[in-house]
């Protein structure tokens, strides 16, 4: 079986990840429109916004399986670089993303914390993986485990998975780059789930 | 070497008393009094007939509500419920503690299985940590997570957790913790239903709802 | 104002009074050591100095080069100084270090 | 001396030979998928978002049970006959996508979907939800399914026609499978790898675009 | 300059201007081009090294930037750096914590006064123009120990301290590696150097003896150590100091840092040009058509080699740096010092 | 030599006081570090660049495994042991399926254990590629990362299609494999490509980084375990290897069918400097990947038809009780598992013995006296895994 | 009138951090405004045509002696780099200073300089000829007393040396230092 | 090549050394540019929390003012003995090619510098002989030194 599929398989929308080039379109017309009143304002706030999503350095901060995982998008086959942000940087200092890659447990939540308030903002967070997000497999007998980063940190976006594929956090960086770009991206639950929510024939 | 003919030696060592021979098990083992503990090992270590010069691995175990005709009595730990909230129990426990030691000889390709067992309210057992150098941090680890405080340990702090962790997580009746030093280890009750009878789910990123967005 | 001479002349006489300042008012050896490069600069400017309005000959560019590189060497051999005083008495103080060595 | 010159030789030439095989490369084409541009094809077992055919599932509570992290949220309501299911959600804040819970499925309605991207901005949203009580409650008796006329066939009847469907997927380990396992445990697999052609989409789309 | 500044006389604005006037006019529009080039070449470096690095690594690198190979990456790198809020820690020593990033920029803007881009077309045409250069990118080191010192980190601290032994043990090889053409030449003078390499390839210093060829790749080794890249980059160590002595700098502070890097590099890259590989000329005499472009084209040839044995070598220890520096280069240089001064004595071309 | 001598290369730290010993300084690498591979936290004492006292401080990755063993089932935990080692799921599946069935005493079918075999070899391999990855990015080599983890995808996408995750893989079961071989083509093309690993890539490799001058310098000599420290801390799997004790878990204490294939185990011998070094330990992995490669071939080729479970899919494991304690070479090292089992569902007791905990214990001794580029080399070549250490 | 400019700005880049140089409390900030001292002292080498000196005064006092001042700055570790010194110091310098500041400039100011301001030359060649030809013997030695600093510096240094308290052998630590 | 215009006292040769003044006075003013740039752009939110020093997460353990290791130094001691050898070199280099023709200066100017290089190199080989060049490497092969580190928790090693 091809694995390389080099074109997005039949039914794939391709259109939907052009959200992400710069350019205006609809959605952005529409918050652009409504800060219309200061053209100049708005355009440097524009570039300033595709600087910044253009270029989201991570912070190398790997926790644990996940963490192998954001390696993985960060090398050969996904090369998150791409997005220009393969530039991970050791130092907070000099980030703008945490990816939570991993589980956060209590020791750790402190230290993960104190990098957070270490970096400079703009500053954006990625809680990858079941743990970041919820604690995952570790919610019910976790004594030691913190159930969701964002209990310790504010998180922008949520990559679902345990791991997540290197895709999804790709994905999710593309989220973050939409909400950078002032939206809010578009409707995230997927659409199968409502789709067979609705073949269901009704009750009466 | 025959499991049997280590355990005549060891035996032979130690006297009769000071340990027990359980040879049915699926894997036989010898069990030792605590105090001499440290003495079979070094016997163990430096008898060259039996040569174990490695410690596999050293197990703190909590034995409360342990059935040893295997009945699946034993009781469930507590965990914390769906909404995150640590359970709470009224159960105290009182099974002895125990250690486990598992060698293993890379001369004479042979294993053995020692256990003790002390009481939950001493706790305390001889340190091998002078025979096999690999056993202090499996002692440290013992300490942490099962609350076995072992004598003689150069360096008995604990390893995985905080040092100012309270409890000691292994034991069969740990309660969670819900906070730990600003940390909150309490989940968030997110298995809320977000349907409540009346009100209408919205939002472009609420929840799940039943209205995506007109597609193209 | 036209700059010549003086001027430069003047610049290096306060560069090595304040060269001087140093040497005697600092304890730590070190600082001695800056003001004594302070000095030598002076002492520099002035060698410059005259080898251009004076002689106009490059000899005392010359002797200002000579003057660097022993003062490079003398930087050498003194901090490595500072060093064995500090690693003997256990600090850069001059006067301690005289005090201690007694 | 001599070693020295050697120690140079052996630096410059292993140099030169490391430098030899990174030049190589830049000439290849670089075997990067570009994500959202090019995605690869998911091999039939793969394992993305836990997916739940409501029009099957008669809320049995098996795979709830079976969850090793408990983020399958079943509620129902009534008794007996009159057993109403009002929720079927999956937590994704902690499912970590092991499958555990597609096996035992009696009636092979769980699934796992090959749809595996879909990041969030909210934590809430990860908690999908099946169904949607004010539009319709899903009854659980199978007497009242029969009644209401939407019996599914147990898996077993269900597990062949859904076998030639899935032509396009090269694997045909279900024969095996089922020879092996006895009983209701061997059909759980096929239903697990292979989706209803048709019923689930590859991409979040659907293929009914 | 003097282009310049004649090219200045003529314009209709600065005909009646004075002569000073008119110095420090081209003085300034000089220093704003070698400024503009230096951040420039941040920015195509920056750049071209991920794509390098992803190539060599057979990946793309950035791709979506700009559409066409991630072209715009850089300048949303340095925009967005821009826009990073600046924290000085409060352990720091503010002074010269705020002042380490500018001298470390200054150290390499200076040394790009002497650059000769084209026959007559220099900042500064100074007659000690390589050593000045040499002399001009030391300050760099004090910058480094300010930046670390001032963080009052304890990695930047490791990485200062490496980092200012390590520039100033290969500030050695790099200007002894250059005697050998002085010998040539008989001058400092960078636009010298060039004119005495005329005539096609052969003519070209490295090529010119095998002392030379020697030399050539001796500075090729301590340039890269002198900026601190490479199989040298001891004072970044990712994987050992955090990062190095910038570990407590953020924004725009960090884009010096990052900006003196890549000037450096392609600094050192345009020296090893100038002084061994022919400057402007072309390769093939009587070919030379636009000088500069072909200075600047070897130049990023040499960024390239330098990317290329950076994304290909493993780091050596810091031990290890300073006996390759000492007990290596150094006698080599001084070999081909004095090799090449006696090649030159037999071969008649002392005189 | 006088202790205080070497205190004293450093000078002195208060005023006035004579031959005062130095301070050291303190610095904590990790538990966010590049080179501490995850979350690991080493508390250092140094003089410039020589360490005087390393001390591993755990934890940060402390996910209550063996808490949770306590209150899931025996097949759901399955799943947790996939996190252990989440460089090489499979062997750790493996390592803990074995327990369960020497405790059970159920007799696993030929099939599975050769599809068990394959999947954990490749495991093994793919474990081994991060560790010379990551070993590589230690010493300041990216590239040899990038081609690691190139090759690696190919591994994950072969055992994705086999077992449906792409790290994680919750493979086995107790009594057998969850899955059959995919698809005919599979076999092939993990043929396919342990051919095109052991032709071109290992030589790829072996170029670029084993036998750089510059990474011999860096490894060879450094770090250096010998063979009574390396028993005396237990240390198990390639760093014990590396230290010249051919000493294997498949072939000295044989489980599964690795009885019936020919393997070597590579040893460290010295090649480049002392046996024990950090290269020796490298080198034990690179050979090993071969060794892998050959053990993969001889369970393909001989892959026995029937049946793959010999518990179903759909039961609940229940395991009389007893306790047990087996071992099995994953890729870091013995991997042990303790079942005390009460006769339910659920394990009363699972202690694991993880390799890289004992491996780990050794930094203690060894990193002293190394400068601090050795003593990340040290960690690297010791190819940790947090999530087995803190479990 | 550029030229007096430049030589004022020169002068106060000069001088002013050499103030700085003597007052200041931390040392480390002393090291770094000896920097603007010496990079101001090049400028006046520099506008007195003395290009070569100018350079030299770059490389070996910034690029070097500094350097090695910071280190050692470093290195004695005064603690958070502040020096202890009291008023007491202040006056009689002061005093001394001023003093012999007074003196010099008296000359200075007395003394009418036959100043000539000719025009400036490139220096390099000159000075080599120079030091080939007239200063050849200081320049030789020269060369010895860089080698006798080297080896004082490189004896003074050396690690692991008795000192007055503890009697190790002087060269203990080499046979165990691995020459890598 | 020099350029003479008149420019007060800064003349001719000068002049070159005056651009490099401007270099410095515009590479501050175009600093001063992007910091200002920065700082109308930036936000700026300071916490003591974000003030803290980053040592891998954890509070760092003292201040890292502590004195260096002396290798560091020792580096840069030799290196202004060699800085000042380049300091020479240079003129040499430069005149070398015209003072090597003049009759009776060739030999001298020659033997001049092979011998200044020479002592030099002296002084090279003996740092090196004497191991100043070396870096103390291996604590652990000093016997004694292993115990200025607080013990682990280790005892003997057994014999195995
Ligand atoms: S989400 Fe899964 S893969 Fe990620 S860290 Fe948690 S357990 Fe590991
Ligand atoms: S096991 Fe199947 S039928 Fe039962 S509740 Fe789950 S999905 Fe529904
Ligand atoms: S895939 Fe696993 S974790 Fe997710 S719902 Fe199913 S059983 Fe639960």
């Amino acid at each position: 079986m091809s694995r390389d599929a080099k074109t997005p398989p039949a039914g794939y929308d391709v259109q939907r990840e052009h959200m992400l080039d710069f350019k205006v379109d609809e959605q952005l017309a529409k918050v652009v429109e409504s800060d219309a009143k200061n053209f100049i304002l708005t355009t440097v706030d524009e570039v300033f916004n595709w600087a910044k999503l253009s270029s989201i350095w991570p912070v190398t901060f790997g926790l644990a399986c996940c963490a192998i995982e954001m390696m993985a998008t960060s090398a050969t086959r996904y090369d998150i670089d791409r997005f220009g942000a393969g530039a991970f940087r050791a130092t907070p200092r000099q980030a703008d993303l945490m990816i939570v890659s991993g589980t956060v447990t209590g020791k750790m939540a402190t230290r993960l914390k104190r990098i957070y308030d270490q970096m400079p903002e703009p500053k954006w967070v990625i809680a990858m993986g079941s743990c970041a997000i919820g604690g995952g497999p570790y919610f019910k007998y976790g004594y030691h485990v913190v159930k969701g980063v964002d209990q310790m940190v504010p998180v922008d976006v949520y990559v679902p998975g345990c791991p997540p594929r290197p895709e999804v956090l790709l994905e999710g960086l593309m989220r973050l780059q939409d909400k950078i770009r002032g939206r809010k991206g578009r409707f995230v639950t997927p659409k199968w789930v409502t789709d067979y929510a609705k073949k269901i024939p009704y009750r009466k | 070497m025959e499991q049997n003919a280590i355990y005549e030696l060891l035996a032979g060592h130690l006297g009769e008393g000071a340990l027990a021979w359980h040879e049915d098990a699926v894997e036989p083992w010898a069990e030792i009094a605590p105090e001499r503990i440290a003495d079979a090992c070094l016997f163990l270590r430096d008898d060259e007939r039996l040569d174990f010069n490695q410690l596999m691995c050293l197990s703190g175990i909590d034995w409360d509500g342990y059935d040893e005709n295997g009945k699946g009595k034993s009781v469930a730990i507590l965990g914390y419920t769906d909404e995150g909230q640590p359970e709470t129990t009224d159960r105290t426990a009182d099974g002895d503690l125990g250690v486990a030691y598992h060698l293993y000889s890379h001369a004479q390709r042979h294993k053995f299985t020692l256990r003790v067992r002390v009481a939950r309210e001493v706790a305390e057992v001889p340190t091998v940590s002078h025979v096999w150098p690999t056993a202090a941090w499996h002692e440290r680890e013992a300490w942490d997570l099962v609350g076995i405080r072992f004598a003689g340990h150069p360096d008995l702090r604990r390893m995985l957790l905080d040092e100012a962790w309270e409890g000691h997580p292994l034991r069969k009746d740990y309660v969670m913790p819900a906070m730990w030093e600003g940390v909150p280890m309490e989940g968030r009750p997110l298995a809320k239903n977000p349907f409540p009878a009346t009100e209408p789910a919205t939002g472009d990123d609420g929840p799940g709802g039943p209205t995506p967005p007109a597609e193209a | 104002m036209n700059v010549g001479l003086p001027h430069y002349l003047t610049v290096g006489a306060i560069l090595f009074a304040l060269g001087l300042f140093a040497v005697m008012s600092r304890r730590n050896a070190i600082g001695i050591l800056m003001g004594v490069e302070l000095m030598l600069n002076a002492s520099n400017i002035n060698f410059v100095a005259f080898s251009r309005y004076v002689e106009n000959a490059v000899d005392g560019q010359v002797m200002a080069a000579f003057v660097i590189v022993l003062a490079a060497a003398e930087a050498a051999v003194a901090l490595a100084i500072v060093l064995a005083m500090y690693r003997n008495y256990g600090t850069a103080n001059a006067d301690i270090a005289q005090r201690l060595k007694r | 001396m001599v070693q020295s010159f050697q120690d140079i030789y052996a630096a410059v030439h292993s140099a030169l030979v490391g430098m030899g095989v990174t030049i190589k490369h830049i000439w290849k084409r670089p075997v990067t998928l570009q994500y959202p541009d090019e995605r690869q094809v998911m091999p039939p077992r793969f394992r993305g978002f836990v997916h739940n055919d409501m029009t099957k599932c008669d809320s049995c509570g098996i795979c709830a049970k079976l969850c090793p992290v408990d983020c399958i949220y079943i509620e129902t309501e009534g008794k007996g006959k009159d057993r109403w299911m009002t929720r079927y959600a999956i937590d994704y804040n902690k499912c970590i996508w092991c499958s555990l819970c597609t096996e035992n499925c009696h009636t092979g309605s769980i699934t796992m979907s090959h749809d595996y991207d879909h990041s969030v901005y909210d934590r809430q949203s990860l908690v999908y939800e099946f169904m949607d009580p004010r539009e319709q409650k899903i009854p659980c008796h199978r007497a009242t399914r029969v009644e209401l006329g939407w019996w599914v066939e147990p898996k077993e009847e269900k597990a062949k026609p859904a076998k030639p469907k899935a032509e396009a997927k090269p694997e045909t380990e279900a024969k095996p499978e089922t020879e092996a396992k006895p009983g209701a445990g061997s059909d759980a697999k096929p239903g697990a790898d292979k989706p209803a052609a048709g019923d689930r989409p590859a991409g979040d789309k659907g293929e009914d675009k | 300059m003097e282009i310049l500044t004649s090219w200045l006389q003529g314009l209709p604005g600065f005909g009646g201007m004075s002569d000073q006037g008119l110095f420090i006019t081209g003085a300034v529009i000089m220093a704003t081009l070698m400024f503009t080039v230096m951040a420039l070449c941040a920015i195509v470096f920056t750049w071209m090294e991920r794509k390098v690095a992803g190539f060599i690594q057979s990946r793309y690198g950035p791709m979506r930037t700009g559409r066409w190979h991630g072209w715009a990456q850089a300048i949303a790198d340095m925009l967005k750096i821009l826009g990073k809020e600046d924290i000085i820690p409060a352990e720091a020593d503010k002074g010269l914590f705020v002042f380490a990033p500018l001298l470390v920029l200054l150290g390499s803007l200076l040394a790009w006064a002497a650059v000769p881009w084209a026959p007559g077309f220099t900042a500064a045409d100074l007659d000690l123009g390589l050593f000045y250069i040499f002399a001009a990118s030391s300050m760099v080191v004090i910058g480094i120990l300010m930046a670390g010192w001032s963080s009052n980190n304890k990695w930047a601290l490791y990485g200062a301290a490496r980092g200012a032994a390590q520039m100033v043990s290969y500030e050695i090889p790099l200007a002894l590696a250059t005697i050998p053409v002085i010998l040539h030449t008989g001058s400092l003078n960078t636009q010298d150097i060039v004119i005495a390499q005329q005539g096609g390839i052969w003519h070209w210093f490295v090529l010119r003896d095998p002392f030379l060829f020697v030399a050539f790749w001796m500075y090729f080794i301590a340039s890269i150590a002198e900026t601190n890249r490479g199989p040298f980059d001891m004072p970044e160590t990712e994987s050992e100091l955090v990062a190095g002595y910038h570990t407590e700098y953020t924004g725009m502070r960090f884009a010096f840092f990052f900006l003196a890097e890549y000037a450096n590099l392609f600094l050192v890259s345009l020296i090893a040009v100038m002084v061994f590989l022919g400057g402007w000329w072309s390769p093939i005499p009587g070919l030379d058509f636009a000088p500069a472009l072909t200075f600047v084209i070897k130049g990023v040839l040499m960024v390239f080699l330098n990317m290329w044995v950076r994304w290909t070598l493993p780091r050596v220890r810091v031990d290890q740096l300073m006996y390759l520096c000492w007990k290596v280069m150094i006698p080599v240089t001084l070999l081909c010092i004095v090799g090449s001064g006696i090649l030159m004595i037999t071969s008649g071309a002392a005189g | 030599m006088a202790t205080g001598k070497i205190m004293n290369n450093g000078w002195a730290d208060q005023d006035h006081v004579p031959g005062i010993k130095s301070e050291l300084l303190e610095l904590n690498m990790g538990p966010q570090h590049p080179a501490t591979h995850g979350v690991l936290r080493l508390l250092l004492k140094t003089d410039g660049e020589i360490v005087y006292q390393v001390t591993p401080v755990l934890g940060y990755l402390h996910r209550c495994a063996e808490k949770i063993a306590e209150g899931v089932n025996y097949k759901q935990w399955v799943v947790y042991t996939d996190r252990f080692d989440y460089l090489a799921p499979m062997c750790c599946n493996h390592a803990y399926v074995t327990a369960v069935e020497k405790l059970m005493d159920v007799e696993v079918p030929e099939r599975a254990e050769h599809l068990r075999v394959v999947t954990a070899e490749l495991s093994r391999i793919a474990s081994h590629l991060i560790a010379l990855a990551t070993f590589g990015l230690d010493m300041g080599a990216w590239t040899p990362l990038l081609y690691c983890f190139r090759e690696r995808e190919e591994i994950l996408n072969l055992l994705e299609r086999m077992a449906g995750g792409r790290m994680l893989y919750n493979y086995m079961i107790p009594g057998g494999v969850r899955y059959d071989v995919p698809d005919d083509s599979w076999v092939g093309d993990v043929l396919d490509f342990i051919t095109m690993l052991e032709r071109k890539k290992l030589k790829d490799y072996n170029d670029l980084l084993s036998y750089n001058k510059i990474f011999i310098e860096r490894t060879a000599d450094v770090g250096v375990i010998d063979e009574a420290t390396a028993k005396a801390y237990a240390c198990t799997g390639p760093v014990l290897r590396g230290s010249g004790v051919k000493f294997d878990c498949r072939r000295d204490d044989p489980y599964s069918v690795y009885h019936k294939f020919d393997f070597e185990i590579p040893v460290g011998t010295g090649e480049m400097g002392t046996v024990g070094d950090c290269w020796d330990r490298y080198m034990v992995r690179v050979r090993e990947i071969e060794q892998s490669c050959r053990i993969i071939r001889q369970a393909l080729d001989t892959l026995p038809d029937g049946s793959y479970q010999a518990i179903p899919l759909n039961k609940i494991v229940k395991v009389p009780a007893g306790a047990a304690y087996s071992r099995t070479e994953s890729a870091k090292g013995e991997i042990g598992h303790y079942i005390i089992s009460d006769g339910g569902q659920t394990a009363f007791r699972n202690k694991v013995r993880s390799p890289s905990f004992c491996n780990l214990q050794v930094v203690e001794k060894v990193g002293v006296g190394q400068m601090v580029s050795d003593l990340v080399a040290l960690v690297g070549s010791l190819d940790i895994v947090l999530g087995e250490i803190d479990r | 009138m550029t030229g007096d400019l430049i030589f004022i700005l020169l002068a106060l880049l000069t001088l002013v951090p050499a103030v700085w140089v003597v007052l200041s409390r931390n040392l480390v900030h002393a090291g770094f405004a000896l920097l603007f001292t010496l990079l101001g002292a090049a400028g006046l080498y520099a506008s007195m045509a003395a290009d070569f000196l100018a350079v030299t005064q770059l490389m070996v006092y910034i690029g070097g002696v500094l350097v090695l001042v910071l280190f050692t700055v470093m290195m004695t570790h005064v603690p958070r780099g502040r020096e202890n010194h009291g008023l007491d110091r202040y006056v009689p310098a002061a005093v001394f200073a001023l003093l012999v500041f007074g003196v010099l400039y008296k000359t200075i100011t007395a003394v009418h300089w036959h100043a000539v301001t000719p025009e400036a030359e490139p220096t390099i060649a000159r000075i080599g000829t120079k030091v080939m030809t007239d200063y050849i013997f200081p320049f030789e030695y020269v060369s010895l007393v860089l080698l006798a600093a080297m080896i004082g510096a490189a004896l003074l240094t050396r690690e692991y040396r008795p000192t007055d308290t503890e009697d190790a052998p002087s060269d203990a630590g080499e046979d165990a230092e691995v020459a890598s | 090549m020099s350029m003479t215009i008149p420019l007060g006292t800064v003349t001719g040769l000068q002049a070159n050394y005056a651009t490099v003044f401007v270099f410095i006075l515009v590479g501050f003013v175009f600093a001063g540019i992007a910091l200002g740039a920065a700082k109308l752009l930036r936000p700026s939110n300071p916490s003591p929390a974000k003030a803290t020093t980053y040592e891998c997460g954890e509070m760092p353990i003292g201040s890292s003012w502590v004195r260096f290791n002396v290798r560091f130094y020792l580096v840069a001691l030799f290196f202004i003995i060699f800085d000042v050898e380049v300091i020479f070199l240079y003129p040499w280099a430069v005149v070398f090619k015209h003072l090597f023709p003049v009759p009776g200066m060739g030999p001298i100017v020659f033997w001049e510098m092979i011998i200044f290089l020479a002592i030099l190199t002296l002084g090279l080989a003996y740092v090196w002989v004497k191991g100043d060049l070396a870096w103390v490497k291996k604590l652990a092969q000093h016997p004694a030194s292993t115990t200025p580190a607080v013990a682990p928790a280790e005892e003997e090693v057994p014999a195995s």
